[in-house]
């Protein structure tokens, strides 16, 4: 007890030393002059064809921020109403870090240059040479991919996760799993080099963005283990059912909304008339597998099962991500029929394993991250490049392009599972020895909002099945 | 003077308010409860999997009357709040002392 | 209660099925090589003026898919709390269907060529010469406007129709209601070609969409009949208060937000810097009918009346749909403050004739639509053409342009209302006949949501009204 | 009471008849041909370059409207269920009024022109040379905006304002406080072309929309005083908690969202590459503003107070208006982080000093918008111009600019409180003397949903702590 | 031991308290509830309808007190709660027949 | 037959139920209430500001009970719902004069 608020009291005097600190050597770095010549802050060169991909880059880069409240409400729907505050601190705070660690050092650790195919090392705090206007837009695109990959985890660590701990993790996974997985398949890295297929190839993050959070909080959800209830005394899982059908759904449309920015918006090149295909595909790919999410819960409990569906729409979208640019809409529809299945299939076997995931995030970002990644593998038709109109075009094993792309996909598919599982698991198990991320049995059972944050988050109302 | 306390159902809820009104509309106080009698629980689901919910909600209605009433009060909401399958709810009858109108503080059987 | 399991079971196996056989055909259409020569699906003819069209339309073709959870978040708040999942699931399920089923056949009915100006023939699965970016991209626009029509109809039957049966009518509204009258007069189809004006006009789709959203609505709200308890004893109507005020004001707050989207996109070309004006007319009238619908409620009630308040502000965006391409501010501001008190009168019209609408989307749709279409005949001012800055422009009868137009508009709305109640009866009354739409008494007392769903909307919440 | 009634009934009286009068004099207007010649109200220019702008303003200025519900949901949610219908029907009135006034005369006043360098003349009504796409797009523009500032005042007054004195309230700012500061600092009044540096200088409106709607704000709150049970009988203030914590963070993630395109927008041309900058500092800032308040909150309280981070996100936002388009990245976490101290203890002095804010509006808006304006004048680091890519730059005191652009952003500072708290005090003086803004006790510890507008939030929910 | 329950006005249940806590506070519990008594409906409103609420929302005070203190609570709790218009509330007094404190496990009027 | 109120902490209930489960599982009616007793109110926030919830929420479970079993269901209760902290509750007991099933008509003790 003392020593836990001995380390908590350290931890709040180190954050606000470091703040100070951060705010001494800014100002610092700002006296230095760190205006670059070469750089163009000021954005000369608006011609009307940069200028429409501006405009194209950071709408969508809108878009995607605008996913963060769709987490929220999802996985706040998904939880209980006396979990709820926490859950919008987690998710406040997690876009909080990621931007500021990102812009600090994320961005330079994965796009500032590359040492040896592994990482980046130039660009800290985007001084210099990095300001500037395509620099800045470019990290701007990254900082909110960076932020979804973060988000994710809040909802497979939910309930139970200390508020601190959520935090650290927060800032590792902004500054270092990310960035470095990033880096080698987005920043020049290794995986991109692969000399299959056109290398391991993701459009818009599959893997990089959403394989990285389902197996994060894979690792997490292990570290924690199940939620006091999800199991009863013979092992047998139980459903604990989230407060707000509502909010969940409200999650999903925003989530929905917001990834057309994320896949559209990966060309990065407005120009590039095929985003009209990745918007519908994405639409397909979501549609395909909320309706096999439906139609299989239906079969299976004779219910038409809101929550899959919900679950489905996600794992649908994160599906089509690495694929979008590169298939037709009759595979987009294929591949989301696919992934509602596996979705349902993954719920229920981590559930029977004993790994507890509040809001299904590990099924729906991890495995249908991978199928994502390998989807293309099949389905690639070979009328789109590696962001470039120009050949060579992905071509996948449906369409004659032979194994290799498949074959490199697949290699990305164990890298991403053995990096994102093995550091999260790391640092949750080192958080966990250092000060135990778990909360206590009591503060489970009363619930994470007012022990952690002093506020209920529907004090007015009056609730019952709080446990 | 006696308390009659009914756990009913709360789709019956209507039925029985409008008996009541009939037989005199005393007054009354109404409280959203959960409960379980011989009442198995009943099934839901989320998310795919089914749970019990032990304690289904229900109405309780209490209402003080005099004790010549009672009878036909409790008459009442038995016939509209049946269904004839369990977890029909539960009708208690508890001895009052007394009753306060706080308006007026009047006191006993004229305050009801 | 046997028989009807039966029925069960077989849509579902039907559906599960014909998912499969979907899945196998698509994969065989696949192999047989789809991407013909003459189509371009890679994008190549990317200058910085198609760029510019196609982050236009793509950006508002989101914010109108947008419009989705608008509808959800309004018809749950307008609706009790019981009923909540299965509105959610009921939106999201509509959007869900439409995107299916545009995509497979609805698009070649509406868009695929003209046979005899009644319906298009060509162009399924968007396959060969329809793998092409401006087609996909105008098979995107036109499928976020259909689904906004399907969605439209929950509310009107909301709280008592059978999920079963809404998941049907969302196929048969997608594949053939919106499509065939959509190519009437979107697709060069006979209404576009009347004699009167430049034939009938729908600028963005107070007909095309609303007003055949609104009358299926009102078919189908016939057909059930009203709510459990929506009259007395003596016929008068009584008020269901809706469970969440602070969710359909949300709710609208999307909506209109979307609608930017909605009626701007429409020009399909970001050249046409009448756009400015289009935005500035949408929110012109939203404003002014929701002023108008608050006024009279305050007049009629002696209250401010929200609800009155946020289904003006519906009713001012359905009325200037039509015509916002067309008018001045000025005119948009007429135009929205009639449709307030049309909508107000409409809504009491329809409660007093026993159609018990939950939600008041046939008067907010249906009417308001009718009134968009005509408001042009009046309005129009003779500064824009059909989708095109050059003459001939579209002249109403107060800018000196006679009554043709205001004709041809007349006509259309005599169509809509035919064609959307004709065609929506139908389609209810079948499946009444088959296995009846309406949910059993017991079930509707206790809210949809466990009978059909097995998830109530909040479960921690203590809720009471609940009839 | 009935001298109340009788004030009430005249009000709706003149309403209505308004709006009549209005509609005719609109219908007279366009008989005598409003169309001027020298006008383009079809939008013939449409080049790329015009286009893209076009696009870029008008995307921007649907997520500027998009804030309203971002406002409403943060306010509702801070503030009791009790009084959520009438947060609700404030916000969306509001922003009904400011849209119908600004068009008529706000813009006007405001962009018509100049008089003196006080105020414009010309335009009323948008109708003859004002019917005209630039005019039309700018127009939108500034009436968001005006929206903006007038929905900040609902917080500070919420849970015992009359629903009748903010209306007439919404008026007054929307015609009069709004457009006659906002001519003095970009309709080219006297602040403008102060002889200090460029002149006072506001990006996109810390001054002009915030503190405006901060300080009327302060205004209304004092005339009001505070809410019953605020401050015990030793006078020490009393939290009164909000009602649902998940309405507020979602209020918070949508004004993020929506505040990329008020920031970014305000270039009001897409060539200006710049706009990466921008969003980018718009985040970084929002981002440590939030950290620093969550970080105080945790230091000062032992929790990690999510109200205060919430606000800490809108405070960051605020105070980076003004300066982000003049400064680099780490000054913007810099501007930031203070903003989020500064913040905190603004709402912990006003509260001592017995000024209700229940949503903290003063503090977030007010306070944080001077620091915004100042900020400039430090960190301004000389490579972007006044709304050009060209010299002369705009230069603070850090990159070696002199004192002279703080200065002009200190009379700027001054003239905005005086403006706002000035004009704000009359209004709601004026309207006090005439018939009492203040809601009657009872109905204060009922709830104004109730008593003003008859509807209850939440119906079918039970709710205990209502007082 | 008596138990008194009252049923009061929300608005009134910050007075009610206040007057207790002057009067030796009492333990005591709350609860949510709906009534009708004389009282009729309140009107509410929606969409333009009016429609009546049959049971306004009250709230339920039960204490839980020694014979000797039940005169003294039930008068201080009719002189806050009272407004004198109709929908003031009611007081009812039951007979308790025994009281444990589950902390200590103690038994009868101590455990109060 | 008496009626059993037990007032218990909201943590506590899941194990309360076991532990009744166990001892033959009467029916029970479970109610959402707030109060006090000796136990002080509890501290929360709200954007920096402490305040005291008077009246923390608690859970009162309503057994009906024969007189035979009411020592034993009260044991249970108070031996799985302790913690030993203030705050753990109360439990009261009171005479019931009847009771009826709804859906059969029944009255009295088989009617439990
Ligand atoms: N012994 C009891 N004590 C308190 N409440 C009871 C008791 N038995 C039943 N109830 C209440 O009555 C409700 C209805 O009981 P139910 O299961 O329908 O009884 P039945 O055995 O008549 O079918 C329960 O949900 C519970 O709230
Ligand atoms: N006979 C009764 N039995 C139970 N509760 C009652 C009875 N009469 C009144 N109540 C409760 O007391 C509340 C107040 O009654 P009210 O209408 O104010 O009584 P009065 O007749 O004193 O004005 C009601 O809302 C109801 O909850
Ligand atoms: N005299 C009483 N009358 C009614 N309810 C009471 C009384 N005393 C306590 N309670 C109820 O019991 C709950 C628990 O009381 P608590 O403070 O834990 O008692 P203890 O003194 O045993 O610690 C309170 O929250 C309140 O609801």
């Amino acid at each position: 007890m003392n020593l836990r608020s001995n380390v908590m009291r350290i931890v709040v005097r180190v954050g606000l030393t470091l703040s100070l600190v951060c705010l001494v050597w800014l100002a610092w770095a700002a006296m230095r002059g760190s205006i670059a010549l070469a750089a163009d802050p000021t954005g000369l060169g608006g011609t009307a064809d940069a200028a429409v991909d501006y405009v194209w880059i950071l709408v969508c880069a809108f878009l995607v921020m605008f996913m963060q409240p769709g987490f929220a409400m999802l996985e706040a729907g998904f939880c209980r109403a006396k979990n709820a505050t926490n859950l919008m601190t987690k998710n406040l705070m997690d876009y909080v870090t990621g931007s500021l660690v990102f812009f600090i050092i994320g961005y330079a650790i994965m796009m500032g240059g590359d040492w040896h195919g592994l990482w980046g090392t130039e660009g800290w705090l985007m001084l210099g040479d990095y300001y500037d206007v395509d620099k800045y837009l470019n990290m701007f695109w990254m900082l909110v991919f960076c932020a979804t990959a973060a988000t994710i985890v809040s909802g497979a660590v939910a309930e139970r996760l200390k508020f601190k701990a959520y935090f650290i993790y927060s800032i590792v996974v902004s500054a270092i799993i990310y960035p470095i997985y990033g880096h080698w398949v987005w920043g020049g890295g290794w995986l991109s080099q692969l000399p299959f297929g056109l290398g391991a190839v993701d459009f818009a993050g599959s893997g990089v963005v959403h394989a990285i959070g389902g197996f994060v909080g894979l690792a997490g959800a292990m570290v924690l283990g199940p939620r006091f209830g999800k199991y009863d005394r013979d092992g047998k899982p139980r459903a604990i059912p989230g407060h707000s059908i509502v909010l969940a759904a409200l999650g999903v449309f925003i989530l929905w909304f917001g990834w057309f920015g994320f896949n559209s918006g990966s060309t990065c090149n407005a120009h590039h008339l095929r985003i009209a295909v990745i918007a519908v595909n994405t639409n397909l790919a979501a549609a395909a597998a909320t309706l096999s999410a439906l139609l299989i819960a239906k079969w299976r409990t004779k219910k038409w099962d809101t929550g899959m569906a919900l679950n489905g729409a996600v794992a649908g979208l994160v599906a089509i991500t690495a694929p979008c640019a590169w298939v037709e809409g009759w595979a987009a529809i294929a591949i989301g029929l696919i992934a509602g299945g596996l979705m349902y299939a993954s719920v229920k076997f981590l559930e029977a394993k004993g790994i507890d995931d509040p809001v299904g995030a590990i099924s729906v970002h991890g495995t249908c991250g991978l199928w994502g990644l390998l989807s293309l593998g099949f389905f690639a038709d070979g009328t789109y490049g590696n962001y470039s109109v120009e050949a060579p075009y992905v071509t996948g094993l449906l369409y004659g392009g032979g194994g290799e792309q498949l074959l490199a996909q697949f290699i990305s598919c164990i890298v991403v599972f053995a990096w994102a599982f093995g550091t999260g698991y790391l640092t949750f198990k080192l958080m966990d020895k250092a000060f135990g991320v778990r909360i206590s049995p009591e503060e489970e059972l009363q619930g994470l909002d007012i022990p952690e944050h002093g506020t209920p988050a529907y004090p007015d109302f009056v609730t019952m099945r709080k446990s | 003077m006696k308390k009659i306390e009914a756990i009913i159902r709360i789709e019956k809820f209507e039925e029985v308010k409008d008996a009541l009104k009939k037989a005199g509309y005393p007054g009354m106080t109404k409280t959203p409860v959960e409960g379980h009698g011989k009442q198995k629980g009943l099934k839901e689901q989320f998310r795919g999997t089914t749970f019990e919910v032990e304690f289904p909600p229900k109405i309780k209605l209490e209402i003080v009357a005099r004790d010549s009433e009672v009878n036909q009060i409790v008459d009442t909401i038995v016939t509209s709040a049946r269904t004839g399958e369990v977890g029909d709810g539960k009708i208690f009858i508890y001895p009052v002392e007394s009753v306060i109108r706080v308006r007026t503080g009047e006191k006993g059987e004229e305050a009801l």
